[in-house]
């Protein structure tokens, strides 16, 4: 902690706070009522958000900082999955090797996808990475089912060898027997909130992530990768190859993906090839840019508030709706419900599209932007700041 | 996973390793299994596809279930709950509790479905699941709620692998299987089109095709007939030409297409298309089998599917007294008969309430036990038994084909013949249900 | 012997003769002036010099080795900077980290994995960026964005930025193009300070002849990709090829 | 032979049908500099095109009949569109059966007006904004056109066949002494794809307009110094490139019966061809588009795929585009006949 200024120390620390209170944060309405529906503070949708935040910080620490706009991260996540629980069913259900093994694949399986696709730049290397991605989703779903279970997803079966499965050893994902569904819950009145282990054990690496993200983020290897994004051309007149750099950037965004995948597999060990497909590649750039491109919070924001839509708004039927505005008369009721139900339940995509569509014309910077933009509205900051905002804007790692 | 509950909490892992302490949290003994429903209400949970290409089937399986619901709760005319034979079920609820549910969104994606899955148990107290429209969601959720201690009730999943190598004592399917279709379908292929046919399979490249293909290919063979050749298509593939031009070309004269969905739809269309139906070859009318129809598919293939061979597991225009029941309350409500998918979901729920009235409990192995091995009628497809080895329903399949001259925009199919489910049934140590292990039943908590 | 030595480049494009056997020879320790008119291939041949070019024919010896197609960063780690006729700099980050990146790249050479160091802790490294920009007179700016600055200024920036890597061999392409006069001056008063304390060697491509003739020791005119004359400042300033060149032979 | 000519012809159908939606994607690419990610759903906007064509044909009066029941026990509806009582039984069902081919009439302008909405409305604004935002809030524009498509006709495909003179098929080998029969309505998209292609070419070569277009393709400061008003043009390309999208789209339908998701099955791949063939380069759109096609046809043959899984390279088909793609961009940068600096940043 002593090696961050001043500024990402509170940053870190009210992240810190955010990610130990969540169960309190996500769960603002008391069960039973109308508003429940949007409670968040749940073990798997929080194990997500942190999971997903991972995701994230490791795609904005290539993105973000080099500006090589990879379209197959989905694809380490995925392999990542792979590793986890094939180590689940060959040594046991303790995540400790699972999440090693995960990173150490994602990260050669980086280290070869990176090396040839780097040999180019722009949409070019965007085109590369989203075609090895597909060749990645397409063969495990098919060719590669003896390694992958294909169309069902790898899973732990009884017959499994598990070399490490001593007769006393539990039987789902723990931490040297501290299982990772153990969930402790606080009834407070008409509140329930869930502490989770094995969300903590995911807030704990996500704010591992997020400090070795802080730390590249200021060290002189992420200036290097600013410099990349900036000016290439100058970067190889000072001498330095960019090369190197851009392919370290690679391999560590792609050992945090399979870091998430791991995660993701020690939380619920199924790995599905679904997880490789160009569309999660894609939700991954979508958190990204929704949050703010080169923010160290923003990545996570917009991993949230994806997740938080997919889970909660997909599950909002009419039947909900009609309970809400039971109190209204008949036909008005009807009509609310019928104009709302486009947008939740089935109709989820269409609220996230348009969502994306109107963050991306008001909030060019993301999430982020609009947070600024509201703390200086509190602040009550003149507009004479604008060269302050512009350069906040314009520096990534503010 | 079997300690997801909402309200409780869990016994923690055994102290293992370096010799850490488990914390000891309170543990609250209340619930002997998850979700243990406390008030006046029981909340079930219904996963199905609500976007992607399932779309359309996840909203009749909806629709079916909320009339399950309706009915179960008392209301509408009681559907099938009149001429089901259990008459456990009084139209007040399960165990007198109301029955509530929530619903989720499967996108028809193991993880999303998971997820989904997750969140009723976790976060909604659902008691139990069910739902989904293809076999490789239907068998990762199937794992997580023998893992979470919830009962599974599977919709539509046709692949073998459901009641097979992936069977759970938690999971319960009253869907049909890829063996099935190919052991009603093989006979009547047989006395249409002969003995002696040279088949060519087209097939998804995936678990579903594979265990669907092996299946019509041992029961065609089985009848003399000899397999030209299979090809397997990977699942993105939107123009199947040049999988079907080398079938022309390959002598053989019957092409079998173990696609479903869009795929079957792209398919037949292409082989229609290339003049297939009109070829004789071997001196023999060249002919197309798709061995799973879903009737919301086959209409997207339009004109195609006419006089084309296939198997489902449920068809509206069945005149027993439980279709009947059914179509008529069904369409009463929303205007259009049910489809296949809707029938399997709408009874898979009656299933689970009455196992629940008959045990007297929600109680997973309670529940399980109860349906183990029960033997029911009245619901559609004439005597049916949940067979307790591995909790397969067994009951007669229709074979179908495409109507030539339909009445309606719903009249796509019509039944060629009620294969008896003496014919279909085969022993649980099938080579093609081998390898799985049903376990033991989980109630969580 | 010159710390430079150019022997008999040509390059053309397509039909285009850009060089024709050009001989250059600079000096360890002088300021060589490279004069010419429009067109006359003088960038053409400081492309060359870094890589952004390869000659068709002929060698190019940069302290005794070949430069010749090598990388442009390899180039630049033998010790040869350059500044550009439009700045290259990195528009996006501020003053101090514009020269903050030459610093890091003369200290840890290509490729250094140094990710979780800081770069606020790297005292050395600092210190030598801000004795930079104070040397430049450009320390009230360094945290102004790059791209905020005047043309002027980022020419300046481009030039500490150059000099941070302590180079044997700096080319600025027109240094003071677009400057206004006191600008120049002080880029002129800059420059000669510089050679003066660190003894770098300088081609410098140049119009503005007051510029060229404050600071060159030595001055090649190159007219349609040939050297015409290589000389002594005062001995070019009368040379009759040279105005032929730059008069178009009108006199 | 006659499974090689068969692909030969699976290849240039295909291949046709990727050019066309790869050549509207790299105009809009090459005129605008966007990167439009909305291009798949402009295709499928096509399709349902044909769709909705065809439903408004068959916008029916309700008659009841008594004699026939439905699947409730009540009176059969039966229903008869308007076009066969305006016109007749003959005429009317003749419409409605060609309603595909009827379907380009009414594409076109819908598209163009489309394609001039989106580009005034949305499209304009990101003209100076990073790649990054483009994509973003094209893929949004993408998924709010598909949901809007899926909830106005459901998830599940529909049939549009082609009209009854096209149904199956006509023996092209016997042409050239092989036994080789290829459907009538693939090759009519062939010639169609061909056709609509050529007339791109023609329009950018041989108009004024085109000319100017080309011209501020490669540098629009210039253009617009000379005092023509080229932001104008370029919103009508964009037009261009839509109705282009919505034409394939049109004579996709009875090929692939159209359903909302199909413009993101196809985005991956129209990228993978403008990639292929160079970014900004409509020959090469084309010659990529081509030469894609006819590789996966190839193999997807057993022949081919056996050889492969020889070589321990399983299901070949699944993979063989990529791969290929991978070489090329690996061997020539910009791809097949791409500019430098384009799109590398």
């Amino acid at each position: 902690m002593k090696h961050l200024s001043k500024t990402d120390k509170s940053t870190f620390i009210l992240v810190a706070i955010l990610a130990l209170l969540a169960p309190f944060i996500l769960n603002p309405f008391p069960e039973g009522s109308a508003m429940a529906q949007f409670n968040a503070g749940y073990p798997d949708l929080m194990q997500r958000f942190a999971i997903f935040g991972i995701l994230a910080i490791g795609f904005n620490i290539l993105f973000g900082l080099t500006g090589y706009l990879s379209f197959g991260h989905a694809a380490f996540l995925g392999v990542g999955s792979y590793s986890a629980v094939w180590m689940f069913k060959l040594l046991s259900m303790n995540i400790v090797p699972a999440i090693i093994l995960s990173v150490i694949v994602a990260g050669v399986f980086s280290l070869l996808i990176g090396f040839i696709c780097l040999r180019r730049s722009g949409i070019y290397f965007s085109i590369l990475t989203l075609m090895f991605a597909q060749m990645s989703y397409s063969l495990a779903y098919s060719v590669l089912t003896p390694l992958t279970n294909g169309e069902t997803g790898l899973q732990v079966y009884n017959d499994d060898p598990q070399y490490l499965m001593g007769p006393n050893s539990s039987e789902v994902t723990n931490l040297f027997g501290l299982e990772m569904r153990s969930t402790f819950t606080l009834d407070v009145g008409p509140w329930a909130f869930q502490f989770n282990l094995g969300y903590y054990v995911c807030a704990l690496f996500l704010l591992l992530a997020f400090y070795i993200a802080i730390r590249i983020f200021r060290s002189p290897f992420g200036l290097m990768l600013r410099a990349i994004k900036t000016n290439q051309t100058r970067l190889n007149y000072t001498g330095l190859n960019s090369r190197p750099y851009t392919l370290a950037a690679f391999v560590i965004s792609g050992m945090y993906a399979g870091l998430a995948g791991g995660l993701m597999a020690s939380m619920d060990p199924l790995a599905g090839a679904e997880r490789m497909y160009w569309t999660a590649s894609g939700e991954i750039v979508l958190m990204t840019i929704l949050g703010g491109v080169g923010t160290l919070l923003g990545p996570v924001l917009g991993a949230g508030f994806i997740k938080y839509f997919e889970n909660i708004f997909s599950k909002i039927n009419d039947t909900v709706l009609h309970t809400w505005f039971s109190i209204l008369p008949d036909g008005l009721e009807n009509a609310i419900v019928w104009v709302l139900h486009f947008f939740v339940g089935k109709g989820w995509h269409l609220t996230l599209g348009l969502l994306f569509m109107m963050i991306v014309i008001f909030l060019p910077g993301g999430l982020m932007e609009g947070g600024q933009k509201i703390m200086n509205k509190i602040r009550g900051k003149k507009k004479n700041d604008k060269d302050g905002g512009a350069k906040a804007a314009a520096t990534p790692a503010e | 996973m079997s300690n997801l509950t909402r309200r409780g909490l869990l016994k923690s892992g055994a102290v293992m390793g370096a010799g850490l302490a488990a914390p000891t949290f309170f543990t609250n003994m209340a619930h002997a299994y998850t979700n243990a429903p406390t008030g006046s209400s029981v909340t079930l949970g219904f996963n199905v596809p609500q976007t992607g290409p399932y779309a359309d089937e996840g909203a009749d399986e909806l629709r079916a279930y909320e009339l399950a619901v309706e009915h179960l709760n008392g209301g509408g005319d009681g559907g099938m709950m009149n001429t089901f034979s259990s008459k456990a079920l009084k139209g007040n609820g399960i165990l007198g509790k109301k029955v509530e549910f929530v619903t989720g969104d499967t996108q028809t994606k193991s993880d999303a479905a998971r997820a989904s899955a997750k969140s009723m148990i976790e976060k909604d107290g659902a008691v139990m699941i069910t739902g989904g429209s293809s076999s490789g969601v239907a068998i990762a959720v199937q794992g997580l709620c023998q893992e979470a201690g919830v009962i599974f009730m599977a919709g539509l999943t046709h692949s073998n692998d459901t009641t097979g190598k992936d069977k759970k004592a938690n999971g319960f399917r009253h869907f049909f299987n890829g063996y099935m279709s190919g052991a009603a379908l093989a006979p009547v292929l047989e006395a249409r089109y002969g003995n002696d046919r040279n088949a060519y399979h087209l097939t998804a490249d995936y678990t579903w095709g594979w265990t669907q293909q092996e299946s019509i290919q041992q029961a065609t063979e089985g009848k003399g007939w000899n397999t030209v050749n299979n090809v397997l298509t990977p699942l993105a593939t939107t123009d199947f030409s040049s999988y079907v031009a080398p079938v022309l070309n390959s002598g053989a004269d019957v092409l079998v297409l173990n696609h479903y969905g869009g795929n079957m739809i792209n398919s037949l269309t292409s082989a229609v298309q290339f003049g297939l139906r009109d070829k004789v070859v071997n001196n023999k009318n060249f002919e197309i089998v798709v061995p799973l129809y879903s009737r919301l598919m086959a209409r997207g293939a339009g004109e195609n599917v006419k006089g084309i061979f296939g198997s489902t597991n449920w068809h509206w225009s069945l005149t027993d007294d439980g279709t009947k029941a059914f179509v008529k309350s069904f369409g009463e409500k929303y205007g259009f008969p049910p489809s296949q998918a809707a029938h399997t979901t709408y009874v898979q729920t009656l299933l689970y309430a009455d196992a629940c009235e008959r045990s007297g409990t929600f109680n997973p192995c309670g529940v399980a036990e109860a349906l183990e091995g029960f033997k029911f009628d009245g619901m559609g497809n004439g005597p049916t038994e949940y067979r307790a080895e591995d909790h397969q329903c067994f009951k007669d399949v229709l074979v179908v084909k495409g109507k030539e001259n339909p009445t309606s925009e719903f009249d796509v199919l019509e039944v060629v013949e009620v294969t008896p489910r003496a014919q279909v049934e085969y022993p649980v140590d099938h080579p093609m249900f081998a390898g799985g292990d049903l376990g033991k039943c989980n109630p969580g908590a | 012997m010159g710390i430079l030595e150019v022997q008999n480049v040509n390059k053309s494009f397509g039909g285009l003769k850009a060089l024709q056997n050009v001989n250059l020879d600079i000096e360890e320790g002088t300021i060589h002036a490279i004069i010419g008119p429009n067109g006359a291939g003088k960038s053409t041949l400081l492309n060359c010099f870094v890589g952004k070019l390869v000659p068709d024919t002929g060698t190019v010896m940069f302290d005794g080795k070949s430069l010749l197609g090598i990388k442009p960063h390899e180039i630049n780690q033998t010790g040869v900077s350059r500044v550009f006729q439009t700045p290259e700099i990195f528009s996006e980050l501020t003053v101090a980290e514009n020269v903050l990146i030459p610093c890091f790249a003369k200290r840890d050479g290509a490729f250094t994995l140094n990710a979780l160091s800081r770069v606020t802790g790297e005292v050395d490294v600092r210190e030598k960026a801000e004795q930079m920009l104070i040397d430049v007179s450009m320390e009230d700016k360094k945290d102004m964005l790059a791209s905020s600055l005047s043309r002027g200024d980022k020419r300046r920036l481009e030039m500490a930025m150059c000099l941070s890597q302590d180079p044997k061999l700096l080319l600025l392409d027109e240094p003071t193009a677009g400057m206004a006069r006191a600008d120049t001056n002080n880029t002129i008063e800059l420059l000669a300070q510089i050679q003066e304390r660190r003894h770098i060697t300088m081609a410098v491509i140049e119009h503005d002849m007051h510029v060229v003739f404050s600071l060159a020791q030595k001055i090649s005119v190159l007219a349609q990709g040939t050297v015409i004359a290589e000389d002594l400042p005062e001995n070019i300033k009368g040379h009759p090829k040279v105005q032929e060149a730059y008069l178009g032979g009108a006199h | 032979m006659d499974a090689i000519f068969l692909q030969i012809l699976n290849g240039l159908d295909k291949g046709s049908a990727y050019a066309l939606i790869a050549l509207g994607l790299t105009l809009i690419f090459g005129t605008l500099g966007v990167v439009n990610f909305a291009h798949g759903a402009l295709f499928m906007i096509g399709s349902f095109c044909a769709v909705t064509l065809s439903k408004i044909l068959t916008l029916s009066t309700v008659t009841l009949d008594p004699t026939k029941t439905d699947f409730l026990g009540n009176p059969l509806k039966v229903k008869t569109p308007y076009v066969v009582e305006w016109f007749g039984e003959s005429t009317g069902n003749a419409m409605i059966d060609w309603s595909v081919p009827l379907a380009i009439l009414f594409a076109i302008p819908v598209m163009l007006l489309l394609g001039w909405v989106m580009e005034r409305g949305l499209i304009k604004h990101f003209y100076k904004r990073p790649h990054a935002d483009q994509i973003l809030v094209t893929f949004g524009l993408a998924i709010v056109i598909q949901e809007i498509v899926k909830a106005t006709y459901g998830a599940n495909p529909i049939p549009t066949p082609a009209p009854d003179q096209f149904v199956g098929s006509y023996n092209v080998g016997a042409l050239i002494g092989l036994d080789a029969s290829y459907p009538y309505w693939r090759m009519i998209y062939f010639g169609f794809s061909v056709t609509i292609i050529a007339a791109v070419f023609s329009f950018l070569k041989f108009t004024t307009f085109g000319m100017v277009v080309r011209a501020g393709m490669a540098d629009r400061e210039t253009v617009g110094m000379l005092g023509i008003n080229i932001d104008k043009r370029f919103t009508i390309m964009f037009g261009v490139a839509a109705a282009v999208a919505g034409l394939a789209g049109v004579m996709y339908t009875p090929i692939n019966s159209p359903n909302y998701h199909q413009g993101m099955d196809f985005l991956v791949l129209s990228f993978v061809v403008v990639v292929v063939g160079g970014m900004g380069s409509l020959p090469g759109a084309v010659l990529a588009g081509f030469l894609l096609g006819t590789l996966e046809s190839f193999a997807s043959m057993n022949e081919v795929k056996g050889f492969f899984e020889a070589l321990y390279l399983p299901s070949i088909d699944q993979i063989i585009i990529y791969l290929v793609a991978i070489i090329i961009l690996l061997t020539r940068p910009r791809g097949l006949l791409g500019r430098a600096g384009v799109m590398e940043e």
